[in-house]
Parts: structure tokens; C-alpha cells; sequence
């Protein structure tokens, strides 16, 4: 931190036209989140989350970390949204009107464990600091090394498939593992599951709380809902 | 030479750029969603084709880089219309009914759907009284 | 030669080679031998795989129609520059008078990807979208009266005709006679 | 690199109108066609943001979001035109949802 080159202002002086965008991508960031915040409509909620991983993944890219932007924009913007509006079918599409009780306790929750983290950033050494530990000891080595030992060309690749071959494996075989858990639960591709999912929520019947599929055909819903949006605008 | 490209490209991301806020622009002011639709489809044609082709002039001839340009925007002109179709499709099934006519008046035309069938909560509306509040 | 190519085992070479190139173009690396060996296999595993579902036809590698489809691209391109320019007008335009309307064109096209192109190439020109596919009725949503020009857009169906026609002769026919309308 | 500026801060700009739609509403699809715009208008932002920092290879995760918006895109108007994600439930068509969806002469 005490640093008498500060790396942070070399690689990104505040000057650049990219810590701009940085900016206005944080900024927007902010602004979707708590819109999200603010809307009760599920759906909307899942398209601005979708919205958000497509801005945070390209906030990856301001940061120069490609490989964590390739994950987000995969995961966050592409199968955690069909996955969701997979779960919305089985649940309401509508969120329940909260206690506010419960949203002070979670106020200070959330006050408590992100003053936490910020105080945690103070001891982080300077973004792009070479001497910070992530660069100087195994990442030097693998830095310096990957190109002579596996001779391929990108490093992430050699860590994650050869250095750590085996943690990879695991990996994969644990999320393989949940991905075909999910398939069966949800019962992607049999004639059966489709038609469960549509018969148990027909059993309830209730507006906000039932499940989508499950709602009475109340034609005049439309636009004066009693819903309790209206109490949180 | 080297100038001729520069302004080229110079006047490929102005214009460009002229398109996306164009696009923009209408997906906020048009009236309804079909309409909106088209507005959104200016940025992805042409907007996006001249800012990408500014970027193929100014890519310094690395023919890697320009390929790769090159198949983003062909992968744009393949995916925006069958997005733009699914989605009108699906506001067109879903009954949406588009405003019609100079003075833009609501036409009941879209299909109607069996109602006693799967009663699942309105595509539209719904948060009308919404837009103040966010 | 073109009897070979429209074949499936012509199919087969054109998409493994096809899916090489667009390796080796998001890849850049031609010197890495390894990593070579593994682009040539997944290229041919996936050429394979089309085979093994039996969507090797001419819809998924559409070589018939290919030289003609670049002629077809391009004035394409220039199609939705104008109609682009006239959506651009609407939308600056401060009071902007618009006047949406449906309406019902054929597509004469025999094939579904004749189908599907020409439904494409009316929703990339701005001003037109096309909402409905029935049968061959396609429905379409115009941003203004002057957009909605029927015999323009039956126009641009003929031309998708004549590209697809080097396969499809009676699409020529077709098109000829509902053309009138 | 002022053409760069100029683009990046048109495509923004534009990022945070459709972003306005989107939460503007009002109905489901316009958010659908919000968050579609907003996704052409990141490969566009990426590719900028490339040129910007001089670092133009990363293009790659351009084409992969290009990708990725047609996938959400596609599977979200699934989800909407047949209420399912696997085709054996098409036969349950939605109910005609008719609420008043017009936005208003500007939203």
C-alpha cells in the first residue's frame, strides 16, 4: 500500500478514457440494482439481472480480467437467466410484500458484512502491483514456466488443466454431477416431467402467493392491481 | 492513404454513433412495443455495422482481428432479425395488440388465446402505475 | 463438380473445412502442433455429429445457393441503409407522425430457409417486421404507410425466389405468378 | 483515439436509455427487447473498450456475447410464447393476456 510507485495510477490514470467507462459501467451497475431492488415483478427482475451480468461482464473486461468476463457472460447472462425463468414456472411471479422488521435486520446485515469486505480492500495490495503476493511467487513460477513445460500458449489453460489437473477433474465431475441432479429434478427432456410441473401448481389457486401457472384467470388484473408493488411505490 | 482511412473511419463511428443514440432514442420515445421494436432494430443494423466496420479500418490490417469483426457482424445480421421476429411473435401471440393507424388507436386483432386454458398472468400492463415510481 | 459439392459427402468436406478455417481464424495459433491435432479433431467430431443427426442437408450447409446469396447480400446492405435513414427521420422528427399498420405479404419461397430469409430480410430492414408465419402468409408490422409497401417487399420475396431458384426451379414460377398482386 | 471516445460515449449513452426501458416497462416484452438492446449494445461497448486500451484481441468475448444474447433472447421468448422450457409442454397455450400495454405517447 505504502508503495512509493503507485501501480494504480501508472496502468490507470484517472485521465484515461477507460476509467471513464469504468465509471459510467459502475454507475449503471448501481442504477440496475437498485431497480431491481425496487420491482416486485419477478420477470422484470430476472431481465434486469441479465441486463446487470452483461454490464459486470463487460466491467470485467475495463479490469482485464477476460477470464472471469468470459464466465459471467456465460454463466450469469446466459444459463443463470434461463435457469431462473425455469424456476419462475414452478413459483410465484410475484414477490411477497416484505415485513419491514425483517428488512432492518437485513439493513444491518448488509451494512455489517459490506463494511466488512470494504475493510478488507484497504489491505489488498494496489491493483497491478508487481510486487503484490498473487504476482511474485507461484504466479511468477507459473508465469515463467507454463510456456517451457506444456508448451501451450495461454497460461490460464495450462493452470487449470495441468498444474491443477486434478483439482479441475474434481471439479467438472461435481458439476456435471449437479447439472444432471437438475436435469432429473426439473425433468428436462421426459414426457413426464413437462406434465408435472403443469398439474401441481394448478392445485393452488391464490394471486400472489400461487404459482404462475396456477393463477385464476382474473381478466380485469391488467393495469390496477392490488398487488403489493403498490404499497412499496 | 493512411489519411483516406482515418477519415474514413472517423466518419464510420460518427455515424455510427448517430444510429446507436438514434436507436436509443426511439426505443424511449416510440409509443408501443411494436413500434419500439423498430427502433431497436436501427441500432443493431446499421448502427452496429458502421461503428464495427470503423473498427475493421482502424484494426491496422491484422487480418485476425478483422476476421474477427467480420463474423460479429455477420453473427449480428443473422441473430437481431430472429430475435426481433421471436420477440414480436411472442408480444403477438401472447396477444399484444399493437396501436395502428395516424392516430394510433388500440385494434383488438392480435389471436385470441384459449382463456380457460393455463391462465397465466397478463404479458402486458400490469405495471402501468409503475413508471412513476422507478 | 457442383453435383459433388451439394452431395453429403461434399456437404461433409465443406463444413469440416469451414469449421477448420473458423478455428484457426478465433484461434491465431497455426504453429502449435498440439493444439492444431485438436482443432482438426473437434472440427471433424462436430461435422460428424451433424451427420449423426441427419442435419447435414442443404438448410444447415447451403452451398446451392451460394454465390447467388452474396449478390443478394449486398443489395440487402444497401436496402437497410435507406430504410434506416427513414426510420432515423421518425425518430428525430418532433412530432412524429406515425401510422403503424399490418399487413399480409406471400412468401413464395419453397423451401424453410427460403422462408426463413426472406422473413429475416424484411425484419432487418427497419420499418418492417415480420410478426407471423402462416403458412405462406407472412405477417408484417410497418412503422409507417410509405413502409408498408406491399409490392417493395414482394419485390425483395421474388429476389430471395431467384437465389433459391438454382435448386427449386418452380420457385421461379411461382413468384412470376403471384407477382400482379 | 477521440473516435473511440466519441462511439464509447455514444454506445453508453444509448446502454443507459434502453436501460430506462427496461425498467420503464411496461409490458414484459419491452423489457425482453430493452435487455436485447442492451446486450447488442455491449458487443459494441467490448469492442470499443478493446480499441481503447489498445488491446483489441479480446474481441473474443465480443463473439461470445453476441452468443449469449441470442441464446437469453431465444430462451426467454420460449419461456414467454410456450410457458416451458422443454417442447413437451407446448400444448398448454397461454391465456390471451390483454391489459392495457400502451406505454404512453413517450414512455
Amino acid at each position: 500500500m505504502n508503495d512509493p510507485v503507485s501501480f494504480a495510477t501508472e496502468f490507470h490514470p484517472s485521465s484515461s478514457p477507460i476509467f471513464f467507462v469504468e465509471l459510467a459501467i459502475l454507475t449503471l451497475l448501481v442504477i440496475t440494482s437498485i431497480a431491481m431492488l425496487r420491482m416486485r415483478r419477478l420477470f422484470g427482475v430476472v431481465m434486469l439481472s441479465g441486463i446487470y451480468s452483461f454490464l459486470s461482464a463487460a466491467f470485467f473486461v475495463a479490469l482485464d480480467a477476460v477470464d472471469v468476463a468470459f464466465t459471467e457472460a456465460a454463466v450469469g447472462a446466459g444459463i443463470s437467466t434461463v435457469l431462473m425463468l425455469s424456476a419462475m414456472l414452478l413459483t410465484a411471479r410475484r414477490e411477497k410484500p416484505y415485513a419491514p422488521g425483517h428488512a432492518a435486520l437485513a439493513a444491518v446485515v448488509c451494512v455489517i458484512v459490506g463494511g466488512a469486505l470494504i475493510y478488507a480492500t484497504l489491505d489488498a495490495p494496489p491493483y497491478g502491483d508487481a510486487a503484490a503476493p498473487a504476482n511474485s511467487y507461484v504466479g511468477q513460477a507459473y508465469v515463467e514456466r507454463s510456456a517451457v513445460e506444456i508448451s501451450m500458449p495461454n497460461i490460464v489453460t495450462t493452470v487449470l488443466a495441468s498444474y491443477r489437473g486434478f483439482d479441475t477433474m474434481g471439479e467438472v465431475a461435481v458439476i456435471f454431477t449437479a447439472g444432471l441432479a437438475v436435469m432429473l429434478l426439473l425433468g428436462i427432456g421426459s414426457d413426464r416431467g413437462g406434465k408435472d410441473v403443469r398439474d401441481v401448481p394448478r392445485m393452488v389457486g391464490r394471486e400472489e402467493d400461487g404459482p404462475g401457472l396456477g393463477e385464476k384467470p382474473t381478466l380485469d388484473d391488467g393495469g390496477k392491481s392490488p398487488s403489493p408493488k403498490g404499497g412499496a411505490s | 492513404m493512411d489519411n483516406v482511412i482515418h477519415y474514413a473511419s472517423l466518419f464510420l463511428f460518427a455515424a455510427g454513433s448517430f444510429f446507436v443514440i438514434t436507436g436509443a432514442l426511439g426505443l424511449l420515445r416510440f409509443p408501443d412495443f411494436y413500434t419500439r421494436m423498430h427502433a431497436s432494430g436501427v441500432t443493431d443494423t446499421l448502427g452496429a455495422d458502421l461503428i464495427l466496420w470503423g473498427m475493421i479500418l482502424q484494426a491496422d490490417g491484422d487480418w485476425l482481428l478483422i476476421a474477427k469483426l467480420l463474423i460479429i457482424m455477420l453473427f449480428l445480421m443473422f441473430t437481431s432479425p430472429v430475435s426481433t421476429h421471436s420477440i414480436a411473435h411472442a408480444a403477438w401471440v401472447g396477444g399484444l395488440n399493437p396501436l395502428l393507424g395516424k392516430e394510433l388507436k388500440h385494434h383488438d386483432i392480435a389471436p385470441d388465446r384459449d382463456e380457460t386454458k393455463a391462465p397465466v398472468e397478463m404479458p402486458g400492463g400490469e405495471e402501468q402505475n409503475k413508471g412513476g415510481a422507478a | 463438380m457442383v453435383k459433388f459439392l451439394i452431395s453429403i459427402a461434399g456437404r461433409f468436406i465443406v463444413l469440416s473445412l469451414a469449421l477448420m478455417g473458423i478455428w484457426l481464424l478465433l484461434s491465431g495459433y497455426f504453429d502449435k502442433t498440439t493444439l492444431l491435432v485438436f482443432g482438426i479433431f473437434s472440427a471433424l467430431f462436430c461435422a460428424w455429429l451433424t451427420l449423426h443427426m441427419g442435419i447435414l442437408d442443404d438448410d444447415s450447409v447451403p452451398l446451392s445457393v451460394m454465390p447467388g446469396i452474396f449478390f443478394y447480400w449486398l443489395w440487402l446492405f444497401i436496402e437497410i441503409g435507406k430504410s434506416n435513414f427513414t426510420v432515423a427521420m421518425k425518430v428525430w422528427s418532433p412530432k412524429m407522425s406515425l401510422s403503424p399498420q399490418m399487413i399480409r405479404v406471400k412468401a413464395r419461397q419453397v423451401s424453410d430457409s427460403g422462408k426463413a430469409t426472406f422473413a429475416n430480410s424484411i425484419t432487418l430492414t427497419p420499418g418492417t417486421v415480420s410478426v407471423d408465419l402462416l403458412g405462406e402468409d407472412i405477417l408484417i408490422h410497418a412503422l409507417t404507410e410509405d413502409l408498408a409497401d406491399v409490392g417493395a417487399i414482394e419485390d425483395m420475396g421474388r429476389k430471395v425466389c431467384r437465389v433459391e431458384g438454382t435448386r427449386h426451379e418452380k420457385a421461379q414460377g411461382k413468384a412470376e405468378q403471384g407477382g400482379g398482386t | 483515439m477521440i473516435m473511440f471516445v466519441v462511439a464509447t460515449i455514444a454506445v453508453i449513452v444509448a446502454i443507459v436509455i434502453a436501460l430506462a426501458r427496461a425498467i420503464l416497462g411496461p409490458s414484459l416484452y419491452d423489457r425482453v427487447l430493452a435487455g436485447n438492446a442492451v446486450g447488442t449494445k455491449t458487443i459494441l461497448l467490448l469492442g470499443l473498450m478493446g480499441f481503447l486500451t489498445g488491446r483489441p484481441e479480446f474481441l473474443d468475448i465480443a463473439l461470445l456475447y453476441a452468443l449469449m444474447n441470442f441464446i437469453a433472447t431465444i430462451a426467454i421468448l420460449k419461456f414467454f410464447a410456450y410457458r416451458t422450457m422443454s417442447p413437451q409442454m407446448r400444448d398448454m397455450s397461454p391465456r390471451l393476456g390483454n391489459g392495457n400495454h400502451d406505454g404512453g405517447a413517450d414512455g
